[in-house]
């Protein structure tokens, strides 16, 4: 088996979710890699958009910004930011990606900031940006994260974007879109996924190299666990070829 | 409001922050009504047009995205007159937004994307300046911004939308909630958002302020209808007649303008989409001394207060030979050097 | 003095309204020909609009339709009905033009139907098109109509177009924008305006060749006066010639 | 909601007449859900079109504006295939409208404006088809339609505007009044419209369905996102390269569309921007003979029944020679043979 990074491992993880002719909204980094790595494996027909108005570009190398010229290069459409939001919120985008600096058990994220004045925060993140849009009117939101007990925490200093708020039907009766939410969190442990009922996040495959005890031991609240549990396939030598030659090949993401 | 039985007994929330602008529609109206739209040449310059079109305390908005197609000439200038108070729509603003908090120009910011250069990294002065709270903030998102603008370019004081619910990020906005009186069906309402004035760098202009961008326009096409005072900033004057050949092609027309000015490579160190990329060196060395306050004061001064005007910093970051090698890596260009 | 037909008098007084770097949706007919006038006599840079899209056309001949291609012939852009629309809701259109059935002396306008059974009308009109949105959302609306009885109404069967409703403040109170609303009436015969407290309409001006009771005689209700009259200018050589010669040599609508 | 104080005491009314489609966005969610978004050739034929998309009792939106850009082939095609008790969005639908009234094809109309053909005149089929009560119709503005069908093509149940308020095409719509939470402005509520189906002509489409529009687009960009199915005819198919060379020129991306048709002349009788005039001729015979109901209903037989499709239709008409004519009408070239 070959040697790779975490990483890699989620970046492949989370290109083989994103199954072909869906459409995806990224932003930059390692959302944009999984998105470019579908495109080239299991994916060719993936549509791909960027909040600014990118649409269906040809990535021939990363984007610094969701606005760069590299989100519109050799693209079908060139739009604006309303017109991709209400794409998301009419609901014909399928996946979007999220990241923070906390996240629940029930999938809300906090990219806000830490501490408990919001006046004046111990620590200011960049906040929502398009963020809280996307995890409020994509179908499927994913995210990719290393994991930790400081993470993967009891409770947000502040949620910024909702994932299934308070559990059970508490998403849907807030106003939020029904069929709409979290659907997988791929880390360097395992891929979660959220009971039906519940709405918690729940243990469905373990990553190499883990073990239950890991993971429940770097979260901060108690998961769930699928009935049957799977083992994370590895990066195969195709994927990891194509991430390190073709996607990456300078390393921006994978070199981290 | 009529409202469905089922949702009737809910509570409807409301975001305790400020609303920093007033988004009624006929206050704002009666600007427009004597707003000008006449068919003149709106030619000026840069330093006329921040004297005249900026004030102390005013809203502004910046048009583009992050580092992407920025009117750089106008934001350095609102540096170089110290205008103070300002309000501020921070859309993904990156470093437009690091130049005013350097300059300590803002005050108030509705707030969604303004302490990131996304995947460049944080600024430590914009982080330093919310943190601190030097300036006031009202949490909002990118779309929500966006239609809070196409509130106003539409004339009508709210727009109902599906982001924010549920969320801390609602509870420290001014939107407030409401039902729709079809469906019972709960929306954030988004207060119309007009600024004072704006400024956008497009990539053609006439001197009338008729304007075409290429690649995404993010929400420029609302700001400049929102905006009470609109500035443009052109890669390139071209003639009227162009306009009238293909008029499919005009994303801003000449009434919503007050003031144009032709700025070759207006948006270095950003990126001018099918022009020139950004200067990913300049931006990285920014973030870089931000870090250090006595030498980003130092370097600071030495960009904006001690240029005279854009064409100056310019030339003290390359100038055209630097702009050429930008322009190289925006069209994926292989210049023969290695 | 030269002889005229009382459309080209109409068509005269309107363009003489429609100051320079003013913005004006017309439609076909007579607006057009008015806003065209004005072009080529006082006000060479009045905007002319169109709602289906076409903005600041160079009008070589008359347009059919409010969306055929002489409303786009070397337009300065080519733009939508909603953006349209939502110019003139934010407040940036100063005039349009209304036509209709019956109208009151609020200014509302019927261009709807004939009969009291809105299922089944006597007669269909119609109907409102954009005419409600444009009496709604301009500043100023304009009326070129001959003048009879039937037509000035006590009573519309069907108010299609707001003026000022019910008279006084009633306008704003339902929620229409202050600072809109008929501005002036153009009939073969006289100029109306409006008060400016009771809102009913008030003659301002007598067309040459016609007289007080005239005008009462050939309106269904009760006009008021302005404490100073004056007489219509009739049109001048110069005017005629250009209506005649440059605006509608083909005689579409000054020659009905 | 929130009401301010001064308008509380007002009571909010509701137009009193049918709202034919289910503005609900969850439920449209739900369709577009599994809307395909694949790449594919979707290039398809009328008949097929005609046959596999539209169902009887379907409401349905034709693209463009009264006579000009208009999917004539589509329209002929639902009269052969005697598509019934359609429901149908009436902003400026003229001879479109007169089509479908001829045939008999229309039970439920949000009008605005069909009875007449601009300045041609009026329509005797659409006047009676409306005064003998065999339409149910629902009071609308062009406005109000383009806002309806822009509210659904961002996903939300309703828009604000300040069009139809205090007017009787307000009491007989079914708009809802409610009021601004942040300053208690008083709005029509305009309920969102999803059409089932919707036919546009484009200038320029590729087989994917991407698409481009010179001139004015009229609702076109909405109607397109608002619609669960789309069909497109276009001018001329071209290359999916010209989109990729030109990508701000794309006003319909390809996953609105479900089928894509190259209909050369498409819009005859009607005026193609830029390209062929309207046959006014033909127009004004066709609102000649609608007087008299035998001789329309000869003619209609001739022009549509017995016309096996757009091709033999145009050839009737006058063919490549009557289409060479009007394209020097369009572009105001004399053709010397006077």
């Amino acid at each position: 088996m070959t040697d790779y990074k975490p990483m890699e491992l989620m970046i492949c993880v989370a290109a083989r979710i994103l199954e072909d002719n869906a459409i995806v909204v990224v932003g930059t980094g390692a959302p944009c890699a999984a998105a470019m790595l579908s495109q080239k494996t299991i994916s060719p027909n993936l549509t791909i958009m960027f909040e600014a108005g990118g649409v269906a570009p040809v990535l021939r190398t990363m984007p610094i910004s969701v606005g760069d010229s590299r989100t519109t290069h050799r693209a079908i459409m060139t739009s604006s930011m309303p017109d991709i939001m209400e794409s998301c919120q009419r609901g014909m985008v399928d996946y979007c990606f999220l990241g923070g600096a906390q996240i629940d058990m029930y999938g809300n994220i906090n990219s806000t900031m830490i501490g408990n004045n919001h006046a004046m925060p111990k620590t200011r993140f960049p906040g929502s940006g398009g963020a809280n849009d996307l995890a409020s009117l994509c179908h499927k939101t994913l995210m990719m994260t290393p994991q930790d007990s400081r993470r993967f925490t009891e409770k947000l200093d502040f949620l910024t974007s909702p994932g299934y708020l308070t559990g059970g039907k508490s998403r849907e009766e807030a106003g939020l879109p029904k069929d709409s939410g979290p659907y997988r969190i791929i880390t360097n442990m395992a891929i979660m996924g959220f009971d039906e009922e519940s709405k918690r996040m729940k243990v469905l495959s373990i990553n190499p190299g883990y073990d239950r005890k890991d993971i429940q031991e770097n979260c901060g609240f108690e998961l769930l666990w699928a009935d049957k549990i799977t083992d994370t396939a590895p990066p195969t030598e195709k994927e990891l070829d194509i991430l390190r030659n073709v996607v990456d090949p300078n390393g921006y993401i994978i070199g981290r | 409001m009529t409202t469905s039985d089922k949702s009737s007994s809910m509570e409807l929330k409301s975001g305790k922050n400020e609303l920093f602008t007033d988004p009624n529609p006929d206050n704002a109206r009666d600007f427009f009504k004597n707003k000008s739209r006449s068919l003149k040449s709106k030619l000026s310059t840069v330093e006329n047009v921040v004297k005249t079109m900026v004030n102390d305390g005013d809203y502004i908005s910046i048009g583009g995205f992050g580092a992407n197609r920025i009117p750089t000439a106008i934001i350095h200038e609102i540096v170089r007159q110290k205008k103070k108070n300002l309000g501020f729509a921070g859309h993904t603003s990156t470093h437009d937004f690091q130049v005013l908090v350097g300059g300590e120009c803002i005050s108030k910011c509705d707030i969604a994307y303004i302490v990131g250069l996304e995947a460049r990294g944080l600024s430590a002065n914009a982080r330093k300046a919310v943190q601190s709270g030097k300036i006031q903030i009202t949490e909002w998102t990118n779309a929500v911004l966006s239609w809070r603008l196409k509130a106003a370019a539409m004339g009508i004081s709210f727009m109902p939308a599906r982001s924010m619910l549920g969320t801390d990020t609602f509870k420290y906005s001014a939107a407030k909630e409401i039902e729709c009186p079809f469906t019972g069906q709960k929306y954030a309402a988004l207060p119309a958002l007009y600024p004072d004035f704006a400024a956008i760098h497009v990539h053609e202009a006439d001197i009338y302020g008729n304007c075409r961008i290429y690649g995404a326009s993010v929400s420029d096409e609302d700001l400049a209808k929102a905006s009470k005072r609109v500035v443009i900033t052109a890669e390139r004057i071209v003639p009227t007649e162009s306009f009238r050949q293909a008029p499919s092609s005009t994303i801003i027309p000449f009434w919503c303008v007050d003031a144009v000015i032709e700025v070759p490579f207006g948006s270095y160190p950003g990126n001018m989409p099918f022009r020139y990329y950004s200067d990913e060196e300049y931006l990285m060395s920014w973030l870089k001394k931000e870090k250090n306050p006595e030498e980003f004061a130092e370097f600071f001064k030495q960009q904006i207060y001690d240029t005279k005007n854009f064409y100056e910093y310019l030339e003290l970051n390359g100038g055209i030979e630097k702009i050429t090698k930008l322009r190289a890596i925006e069209n994926l260009i292989d210049m023969g050097e290695k």
